[in-house]
């Protein structure tokens, strides 16, 4: 199994989730994170001092699939989630040791498969 | 002292005097303390109802931002600090005159520019000034309304201009027909507080500034899906709809321009009655339609109710009062649904519906249940039809106005942010600011 | 006329009066004048004191919702809203009749349901409808007090039958008792703004009201332990607090009836400084008693002098009030520990200890502090004895009609909600809503 | 009477007053009638203003806590409400003698502690306890403009040491000049309703608590760079200027201390006006120099509006009151940046620009405007010399006194919280609570 | 070093914070996060339109353990955790590569272990 | 390639961060956690009840880096994050499978190289 970290835009959200399901994942978790990259912040006047927004907002989606299906999920995300301006985000992919469902306290693929 | 006592007293006014004169010399300042006490009551009576109308600012605000986004949140504030700030001045120096001046064909007034020439005609008890800030108060209400229909999207410049140009000219206008002695106040129309002047003007060029804007982006799928956009804060909307509550026992009971008025508790009655049976029926109705009674449309139930019995406030009784806010309290669910999946116009905070839908519902209204001349109290039809005519009439005036109006400044300086300002939030883009620096907001 | 006229006046004045007598019918009228005037003057006076009251629902709506959790934001300022709508409507209709009607036996109204009947033998001095709105006002403060202690796990519909019942019944017969000619105002009792009429009656309904609904969930560990729940926003509840003590400055002034009482001003320094010493007084004793001055609690301190001084305001002196409010500002803070801790009674928003305890405390220490009866002033011990009979004729009054109210309601649509809905807060459960769309919460 | 019984009156008149003329008692009532009427009228207006301007501490509570960060605003709001708590007992026991107690020397009060002594010598035609509240919550208005400037960073028993002394002692000294008999009033000082006396003793008092305490933690990197530290709630920001200017018509037009004067709604227009220009101005010179209109500074522009109009709202004219908003709405831009970057004292909330600045700005402006006495209307240097004195006297007096009262408070308890408790939040530290229990807050 | 990433129930978290003391895990980071699955969120209306409520509150609990304490932890959350229902959330293992305390510099097992 | 997942005190962020900017590293994400550990949180009275604030508020950073920078970040972090008292917080490192940018597609190490 591999977890993808995707860090995206936030409006570009609706659009992911709603590709992943039509692509059969339902099964995602969302956090809001701060990022920092090449994208510039703004320079605004608050006051009359500047103030530099160098951390930008962004989303974190997690999503925990088997190996196989990695390429085609990137492929799915990357064609939504880029609008080819810097700030676009990332996908970082590490290897999941295991997985378990609470509920049922199955594990490996399995708690990751849906029914 | 009665007018026809007046001859009878001129006569021997003469000879009395002079009898009396030197051994009562106080007797007169005793007539003069009369009329300085009286007018003394009317004048702190209509300052105070001003103040109180003046704080529906801060209600407006309030309502506005908590219906809308926070990443808007600064720019809809600053909309409605401006539109009175930009609307003090612009009434003061021109639209009083057009309100309020020498009357021209009953259509616009025509003197008293930037407060020049007297305005004796209006026979006022009270000064000039504190007439002057009621009314002043009064157009600024009518300004505010359309902040928050056309919130989320709309050019900060834009509004700016829109703000000076309704205080200056389209609101007066409307003003002078029914307050200013123009052809509507001759032919009868009752509009006692301005569900029709001040809030049907305020509700339309709403509906036509939201339409000529169109929805903010998200609102509407592509497959025609309307996707709900809650606001950033019920406590705030609630806490404005409170204020407003309150101010409008400033609106309406102070519209009788006199302490002295017997009525005034009366119409305080009639208004908080209306209000409450507003959001009475907008609960219960939205509870049996949607399961769950909607505390959204319970707060623009309340609003509904009180713009409604602002014209009749003082012509219909309680019981009158309690069925115009009920009715009033379900149309505004109504209402919004329709502008909202019908004409797909997006109203984020539902001030059509509040505003004009209600207050033209609550003007004619006044022609079924007005005791006096009301057709349910066997006046016949003809106030009916006359507050048909002063509805229809601000509907017509008013959309084509501000459809002008709207038209030229969007080929000038622009209505609406791009879609990508709009994503990013008016906040930064507008003001480079966030309402909001400690928060963590959602995507 | 100046008093040094006084003498000259008078020594002409049967011959001068003689001259003009058929000369002057002005004078008739000039009575019509006085009368006229100093009705204008108690009626505006009532009137802006009643839109004042009306104002403290939004502070209540504010204080409850700051003291309370996001999840339940948008459920809270509902009730606050509704038990207002629905209060006015069954005041209106029935409890105004059944505190203000022709007495029966000291108990009851009997006169005036749905206002049909006249109520001249009240002998107002303000129309009518200026004493209803006024009353109005008061009826829906004993009935809001209620929502904030049954915060967080209260039914809405639960809460919306309780608020009619209130308001029809449950307090009217105790106004009766004490302002609508009943047996309380009869043995001398004085409440003059509502310490008990108002503030116990809300108090203790919110007593058994929390008593009975149980904790909260997570409220009381197994261990016995109990934990702080805290509420989503101190500023809110700040300004909920400022805006409870500027509409209780309408709540005390105004219960003169009278503009032209010149206690008025009387009442509201006394009205000030106990709610300055109240806040005082909680904030150093939460100092000394947990190291740190305690935010909430000295908020609860300002209120608990404001209820405390609202019996006596009119009755007691300027020291008289700053004791009161002082103790008030101590006992509330113990009061709040113990329904917390020993009586394990989980009221979020300190209703009870602020309205219930306070009330009847502040009731009873007229009986010591009133200038003119008090036991301190060398009155004796009959005002207290009388004092502390209407405290209680109203604990248990109120206790025990509210008892079998919440029984029935228990029995039919029930009164709390699932422990599953309560988890998820009843924003969305009751309502489908969110009061923070755009807040990232805490778990 | 009714209409009725006037032929039978008119038939009777004659002989009845003949017959009572000169048993006519009710003559002398009349007569008090007449002077209780004016006196009621005069202090309901009073008491009315009072409330407004008590309203005015949750305008500067929310102004305060809105431009400030989520992790301070209990401790705010907390010193608001706690410096018109120590205020009102303070002015109440020392203040009001020191101030409106018999004159000596034209520079404090000396009678009347404890309110012991009568105040016959100020001849007021309202009671004593309306003239007292009114004062108390103009006192507790100078005192809560510090708390702004200091905030985030002070100690919260060196501020309750603060609020009792600048009731106790400070105000009330210079308050006696310009209104209690004292120097500048016999000098021809004016300064209506307090830009001088309260809002700039607020605002110096501010001036040096902040520079006495140093700026906030981060406020300025060490190569000299001014950070923006963005408040936590606009909304609650805006909120709190519609409050205040809501409260301000009862600051100016309250000054008059009686309801008979005509100038009320002079006074409130020009009030208005002022505090529209004010935001106008701020807005327009904001977007030119930031290419964006500020909001923050909008919001102080219309509070600039106001403060610098306070002086002279009952002496200048419309046109002036406009003239003096909208430069005081600029001055105050260009003084928040002085502050900021040349000074370098970190005065988060704008206190010392608004109150402070605009306050002597506004002072002097008198001397140049007033339509009576002022050099633009032909009345010579002479006013706006006394104008400046008043404003210098009371800057020097302010600054001096408030020195010497921290450095006392520096060398005892400590002014400051360690850079630690700062960087953790007073909330915590000083109350061991958080604002916002339930909000995810950015680091 | 594995470390332990569990989307929990919300209201679960003090229960699972109280267990894991007892066993003598004090370490551990918390955040919230947005969850998606097979757990259906509830349809609202809002203001009369609909309203679908998708992204459900969890909490993500973090732990860095010792491999061999892996099983135990994982026992102990399960147990807790489980309501049975739809929704109760997943544990997710992960490889750590290295630990470094920042106060003293520690690293690998050192550095989560406490004292 | 490595992720560098930093637990730190959040008013050493904004020093971090220039730090790391100033040693060429722009790319990073930030998160608010909550952090449990054996810094004790503080017991704080409200309302006359007792209250633990167990939960401290954290900030999570997320680097991703070529392995051969891992130590020169490790120890720049460190020293700046270190104030010595319980709590400082921990860097934890995971191996990362890849990384893709999505404005680009470009994968590995290039895709997280500034240019
Ligand atoms: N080395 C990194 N480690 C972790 N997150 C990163 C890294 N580089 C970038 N990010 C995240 O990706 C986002 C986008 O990166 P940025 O360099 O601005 O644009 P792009 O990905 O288009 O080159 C950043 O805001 C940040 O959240
Ligand atoms: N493939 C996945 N990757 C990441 N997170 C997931 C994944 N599947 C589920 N989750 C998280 O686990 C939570 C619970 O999953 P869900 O399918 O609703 O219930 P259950 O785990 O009981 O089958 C989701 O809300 C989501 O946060
Ligand atoms: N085993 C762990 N797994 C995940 N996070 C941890 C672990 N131990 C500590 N942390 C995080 O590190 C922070 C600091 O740890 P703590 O034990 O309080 O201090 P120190 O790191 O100085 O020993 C905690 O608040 C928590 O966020």
């Amino acid at each position: 199994m591999k977890k993808l970290e995707c860090i995206l835009r936030p409006e570009k959200l609706e659009e992911i989730k709603d590709a992943l399901n039509q692509l059969g994942f339902h099964g995602m978790t969302v956090s809001q994170v701060l990022g920092c990259g090449q994208q510039k912040g703004k320079t605004e006047f608050y006051r009359g001092a500047e103030i530099n927004i160098n951390l930008l907002p962004k989303i974190k989606l997690e999503l925990v699939v088997n190996d196989s299906e990695v390429e085609k999920l990137v492929d799915t995300i990357i064609e939504i989630a880029r609008s080819g301006k810097i700030g676009d985000g990332k996908i970082f992919i590490y290897d999941v040791h295991d997985a378990i469902r609470i509920r049922t306290g199955e594990r490996g693929e399995s708690a990751i498969t849906e029914f | 002292m009665k007018k026809v006592n007046k001859v009878a007293f001129c006569m021997f006014a003469t000879l009395l005097i002079i009898i009396i004169g030197s051994l009562y010399p106080a007797r007169a300042d005793d007539f003069i303390e009369t009329e300085k006490v009286t007018k003394a009551i009317d004048n702190i009576w209509v300052l105070l109802s001003a103040f109180l109308v003046f704080f529906m600012q801060a209600g407006f605000a309030m309502v506005e931002a908590g219906f809308t986004r926070a990443k808007n949140a600064s720019n809809i504030v600053m909309k409605n600090l401006m539109d009175f700030a930009i609307g003090s001045i612009a009434f003061w120096l021109v639209g009083f005159a057009l309100m309020f001046g020498k009357d021209m064909g009953g259509f616009v007034g025509t003197s008293g520019f930037f407060l020049k020439d007297n305005f004796e005609h209006l026979q006022l008890n009270i000064p000039l000034m504190s007439f002057l800030i009621f009314q002043t108060v009064f157009a600024a209400t009518a300004a505010t309304i359309v902040s928050g229909a056309m919130a989320e999207r709309t050019k900060f410049i834009a509004y700016c201009l829109y703000s000076a140009a309704i205080s200056l000219l389209i609101y007066p206008i409307v003003g002078h027909w029914a307050w200013g002695g123009g052809w509507l106040s001759k032919m009868g129309f009752i509009d006692f507080a301005g569900s029709t002047v001040v809030h049907s003007v305020g509700g339309w060029a709403a509906l036509i500034g939201a339409a000529m804007l169109g929805p903010r982006t998200g609102k509407y799928s592509k497959d025609g899906r309307v996707n709900a956009i809650p606001g950033h804060s019920i406590t705030l909307a609630a806490l404005g709809t409170f204020i407003l509550w309150f101010g409008w026992f400033g609106f309406n009971p102070g519209s009788t321009l006199s302490g002295l008025d017997e009525k005034i508790g009366y119409i305080a009655i009639n208004t908080n009655t209306a209000a409450a049976m507003g959001a009475n029926a907008a609960m219960i109705f939205t509870w049996i339609k949607y399961k769950k009674p909607d505390v959204s449309m319970t707060l623009n139930g309340a609003l509904a109710g009180l713009v409604a019995i602002t014209a009749g406030c003082a012509a219909v009784n309680i019981i009158g009062s309690a069925i115009i806010g009920c009715l009033a309290g379900i149309l505004v669910v109504i209402s919004v649904e329709f502008i909202d999946k019908r004409l797909k116009i997006d109203d984020p905070v539902g001030a059509v519906s509040v505003h004009g839908v209600c207050g033209a519902f609550g003007t004619i209204m006044v022609g079924l249940f007005a005791t006096e001349t009301g057709l349910l109290y066997g006046g016949g039809i003809k106030q009916l039809l006359i507050q048909a005519t002063g509805a229809a009439a601000t509907f017509l005036w008013t959309c084509a106005t501000i459809f002008v109006l709207f038209s030229i400044i969007k080929g000038t300086v622009g209505l609406r942010v791009s879609e990508e300002e709009e994503v990013e939030g008016l906040d930064v883009i507008e003001h480079g600011t966030t309402a909001y620096g400690d928060f963590v907001l959602k995507p």
